[in-house]
């Protein structure tokens, strides 16, 4: 037995085990949360190069899985999230007796499932697998997008087939050129010639689109802002983080020796723009959960600015670990943001900023985890964002491009003007709007999330270390041993 | 003589996808694109793929058409207009435009490939460990089991996302009933439905059985009985279970619970989804029979749809 | 270029071809409906490009073979979805009558 | 050529001479009901022929038993959709003028 199988089959017996409760599914995540958060553990503590192949079938045809620093942080950050969730939306997805709802019983199958697809996503090194898993979030994210939005569901629905389209088209042009899918060996065998290129490019694509990096994002806002919070804590925090560990295999691993530091800029460019376009549109809402997605749109960005100064920096560990450090940490502190955003928009029954007025005399626990989730998002010390954005900052300077340093500076302080706004508006008022009691389950997940997110600005070192596990061989350098088998 | 044939079949298979893409009314768009399914399936033939063969005919061209054109009644039924005005000519004129440099540049990317089939021989080095003779079930079943078990899931859960669209107040409502309306069509579609119906099991179970060692398999053979179930459906010979119906439940979830299962089993032995020396064969078909049957529930309640409010009909 | 060369890239042709029609009529067609038939006009395009390329002498390579099965049933999977979402959302609109706020929801 | 290949292209022939005949009915005849008539008899008895061609050329029982109960499927799905299209273009005939 490994955690790098059980992580993908536990999800998956749960999902089996919800259907067949039907009612009593939501009880599952009481054994589910346990299981997931100490595989994860398991999994982090694995010696550094644990991976195998399923079935003992060998490359080029079978499947390989590994432990790598990747799925070292993503790994326990998703379960983290997914258990946080589902407490959250323990009331919200529960069937009640004669007002029976499709949400309530199908929510809790497909979050399993979302689960599953994630954690096989961040452990395989196939590319088709890839495609088998990115297609199980979708599924699962498309229909908890459509609980609140059909129509917003219906196109962010096309727009991800499109992007799937486009990422299994280049798996096909890889698969019949070099016979084989997987990551570990293309990174062997690929060459730069026209079929390689073209794959590489639809795939990027096609990933982008799913990744919704600017300006490719606009199915994100009206999807993410219409969902239900829980489905818009999974969306925002988890399901678009998988398209960006795609394209890190992608770009770091299987094709690091053939992708051109024009094509890295290009990307970091547009991640730059992304920062710039998302923060000031994330200024310009005047609907919560409208603003949450924006600043999506915009901590996307970081995610790709970031490309550049791995690929040209002499030690591209620091950046590598930044870019993976932001990733999670962006993963807490967003999914407690809608999870606080929905509860406080709950409570004053409305959707606008300025309802919020005199919230945080009114639920001051549920504020503080919107706060709190707010420093990491901005980049404000002691969080994990400050660790990430630092790092990033630092890795620029050395290197001597302005222009990232630039936005780096210019994004932490829109993103701290947008993200102050509505604490503001919270924090006015003279008058404590009358507010029901919300079930302490509902307040602690968020909290804990955001608090999380804060905790990780002190493990800084260690989180470094885990990122560099089997790291691909651009990043740790060639010293390194190539990825076990 | 063979190249002619391919090259007429391609040309065919363009001027179909044409046709389905861009003809004005769109009942003559499905019935070309499941013309186009069809002729698909024949070149699949003419590559002796005779696996892919059969999936493109029964899913690519059969289950989709079936949805295409159940949705176009749905839709028609509420009065929605589906054949709709043409784009703005200076969109189309740069989606021709780009798509055609982008079919150019795959094209060309195409071209530079080899064909071949090197991993055959890997295949074929392979296949005696399992003890089965068709090397595309060895592929779907051993040696990348991890995809096909995940793609299980992935049917699954369209389901289930399908069933999270119910309107308010259906749950757990069966979808809307498939059966016709006219009693005499009913009649007609009822005897035909239950001649089909056991007809459709021994299909389907034969080419389970078959697809061991020859063209063949779980998702053909459950393609098949969702055809007879959707069959005595619309006859009136079955009707459609609630969604909460346990039996259904555990029909549904058999074939992907019972695959999970082994391959767990596998990793408490060894390796996860690794079959023991000598059980491979056993193992696989005992999955492949599980699988088809809860594919075939599955494939025939997705067509179906999302529960529906009791007397809501198209 | 040989014509025999081009004979034996004569379905993954095809299927290059397919992808690029597919392409265009998903971005000229506007109603989903219509937009998801040609997303599997396009499907059948990339598995034809697979298959086509691992075309040996008489037989084709097991290998594409299985990944065009299992990508197959994942897209009919996908189809199903979308079909149930189209149908949904046109009985919502409907039950929501045709008021000025429609059109809001379709994308520009 | 031997007798076999011989009785082969002969009922090839036939078959698509039958084929031929339901397809120049199926656009010539003037309404729904004749040329559904002219679809499912022509064809069916066209596809006999060729299934006939196929059963003589592979010269087994087993595969002729095979090809003869993919025939009657094929007649038997015929039938039943003809029947269940005559009614709904009987209907609308009733509907119009």
């Amino acid at each position: 037995m490994s955690p790098l199988d059980l992580l993908v089959a536990a999800p998956l017996a749960f999902m089996v085990a919800a259907l067949v409760a039907g009612q009593g599914g939501r009880w599952l995540i009481l054994a589910a949360g346990p299981v997931m958060l100490a595989l994860s553990a398991w999994l982090v503590v694995l010696p550094p190069g644990v991976a195998h192949l399923v079935g003992d079938w060998d490359l080029p045809l079978g499947i390989l899985l590994r432990a790598d620093g990747v799925a070292r942080l993503l790994v326990p950050a998703t379960s983290a999230c997914f258990v946080a969730v589902a407490l959250y939306a323990w009331h919200e997805f529960s069937p009640k007796a004669g007002a029976e709802t499709a949400r309530a019983h199908t929510f809790w199958p497909m979050l399993y499932l979302m689960w599953g697809g994630s954690n096989a996503g961040y452990l395989t090194t196939d590319l088709f697998n890839l495609y088998v898993t990115i297609e199980m979030v979708s599924l699962a994210a498309v229909a908890m997008a459509a609980m609140g939005s059909l129509a917003a569901g219906l196109q962010y629905f096309l727009i991800a087939l499109v992007g799937s389209l486009a990422y299994l088209l280049g798996v096909a042009l890889l698969a019949s050129h070099y016979d084989t899918v997987d990551a570990t060996l293309l990174a062997v065998r690929a060459r730069p010639d026209l079929p390689t290129l073209m794959a590489i490019t639809v795939m990027t694509a096609g990933l982008l689109v799913k990744t919704a990096l600017f300006p490719l994002h606009g199915w994100l806002p009206p999807a993410h802002a219409a969902a239900p919070a829980p489905a818009s804590a999974l969306l925002s925090a988890v399901v678009i983080k998988l398209g960006f560990v795609i394209l890190l295999r992608l770009w770091f691993e299987a094709f690091a020796e053939i992708i051109r530091p024009a094509a890295m800029d290009l990307l970091g460019g547009m991640g730059a723009l992304a920062i710039l376009y998302g923060s000031v549109q994330a200024i310009r809402q005047e609907r919560l959960k409208l603003l949450v997605a924006y600043s999506t749109v915009a901590q996307l960005g970081y995610l790709f600015l970031a490309f550049p100064l791995i690929a040209n920096a002499q030690n591209p560990a620091e950046p590598w670990a930044a870019v993976l450090v932001h990733a999670v940490s962006h993963m807490l502190a967003k999914a407690a943001m809608f999870l606080a955003a929905g509860l406080m928009l709950k409570a004053v029954a409305g959707d606008r900023i300025s309802d919020l007025a005199g919230l945080a005399r009114a639920m001051p626990l549920s504020v503080t985890a919107f706060a709190l989730a707010a420093i990491s998002l901005a980049g404000l010390p002691p969080s994990g964002g400050f660790t990430a954005k630092f790092l990033l900052l630092h890795a620029a300077i050395e290197q001597g491009r302005v222009v990232p340093a630039a936005v780096l500076v210019i994004g932490g302080l829109l993103g701290a003007v947008y993200l102050f706004r509505p604490l503001s508006v919270a924090f006015s008022g003279s008058a404590a709007p009358a507010v029901r009691a919300e079930a302490p389950l509902r307040v602690a997940a968020p909290l804990a999330l955001a608090s999380l997110a804060i905790a990780l600005g002190f493990a800084g070192m260690t989180l470094i270390e885990l990122s560099s596990v089997a790291a691909p061989p651009a990043v740790a350098g060639p010293v390194q041993a190539e990825p076990g088998r | 003589m063979t190249a002619t044939f391919e090259l007429i079949l391609c040309v065919m298979i363009l001027g179909t996808a044409c046709v389905a893409l861009f003809v004005r009314d769109f009942l003559t768009a499905i019935a070309f694109f499941v013309v186009f399914g069809n002729l698909l399936g024949l070149a699949w033939l003419a590559m002796g793929a005779v696996n892919v063969a059969l999936a493109e005919i029964a899913i690519g061209a059969g289950v989709t058409g079936v949805l295409l054109v159940l949705t176009r009644s749905r839709l028609l039924a509420l009065g929605e207009e589906i054949a709709c005005g043409p784009a703005r000519p200076w969109l189309r004129l740069g989606a021709a435009a780009a798509c055609s440099a982008f079919t150019t540049l795959l094209a060309a990317a195409v071209l530079s490939i080899a064909p071949g089939d090197d991993l055959a021989p890997v295949v074929d080095g392979l296949m005696p460990r399992i003890g089965l003779d068709n090397p595309v079930t060895g592929v779907l079943m051993a040696f990348r089991a991890y995809d096909t078990l995940l793609e299980s899931f992935v049917l699954l859960g369209a389901l289930v996302a399908v069933w999270s669209l119910a309107p308010p107040a259906a749950w757990p409502q069966p979808p809307v009933a498939l059966r016709m309306a006219d009693p005499a069509a009913l009649n007609v579609a009822g005897s035909f439905g239950r001649l089909l119906l056991p007809v459709a099991l021994v299909m389907a179970a034969y080419l389970v059985w078959v697809g061991s060692d020859r063209p063949g398999g779980a998702f053909q053979g459950g393609t098949v009985l969702a055809g007879g179930f959707l069959l005595a459906a619309m006859g009136g010979a079955i009707g459609l279970p609630r969604s909460d119906d346990p039996r259904l439940r555990w029909a549904l979830v058999a074939g992907p619970l019972v695959f999970l299962a082994i391959g767990l089993a596998g990793a408490a032995t060894g390796r996860f989804l690794a079959y023991p020396d000598g059980t491979a064969k056993a193992l696989i078909v005992t999955i492949e029979y599980v699988l088809a049957f809860s594919i075939g529930v599955t494939l025939a309640l997705l067509v179906a749809g999302p529960p529906a409010r009791a007397g809501t009909g198209p | 270029m040989t014509v025999p060369a081009v004979l034996g890239h004569l379905f993954p042709l095809t299927g290059a071809v397919l992808v690029g029609l597919g392409l265009c009529g998903f971005i000229t067609l506007r109603h989903p409906l219509r937009q998801l038939l040609a997303v599997n006009v396009i499907g059948a395009g990339i598995f034809l490009i697979l298959g086509g390329l691992g075309r040996g002498e008489g037989v084709t390579d097991p290998y594409p073979q299985a990944l065009v099965i299992t990508g197959i049933v994942v897209s009919v999977a996908l189809t199903a979805l979308g079909t149930a979402m189209i149908a949904r959302l046109s009985e919502d609109r409907r039950a929501a009558g045709s008021g000025p706020d429609q059109p809001k929801d379709q994308d520009p | 050529m031997t007798w076999t290949d011989l009785a082969v292209t002969l009922l090839l022939s036939a078959g698509l001479f039958f084929y031929a005949a339901g397809t120049v009915g199926l656009l010539r005849f003037p309404d729904a009901a004749s040329r559904l008539h002219a679809l499912t008899k022509a064809d069916n008895v066209g596809l006999g022929f060729v299934a006939l061609a196929a059963a003589l050329q592979w010269g087994s029982l087993v595969v002729a038993a095979k090809i003869a109960a993919v025939w009657l499927f094929a007649i038997l799905a015929a039938g039943t959709s003809a029947q269940l299209m005559a009614r709904v273009a009987r209907q609308d005939d009733g509907d119009g003028p």
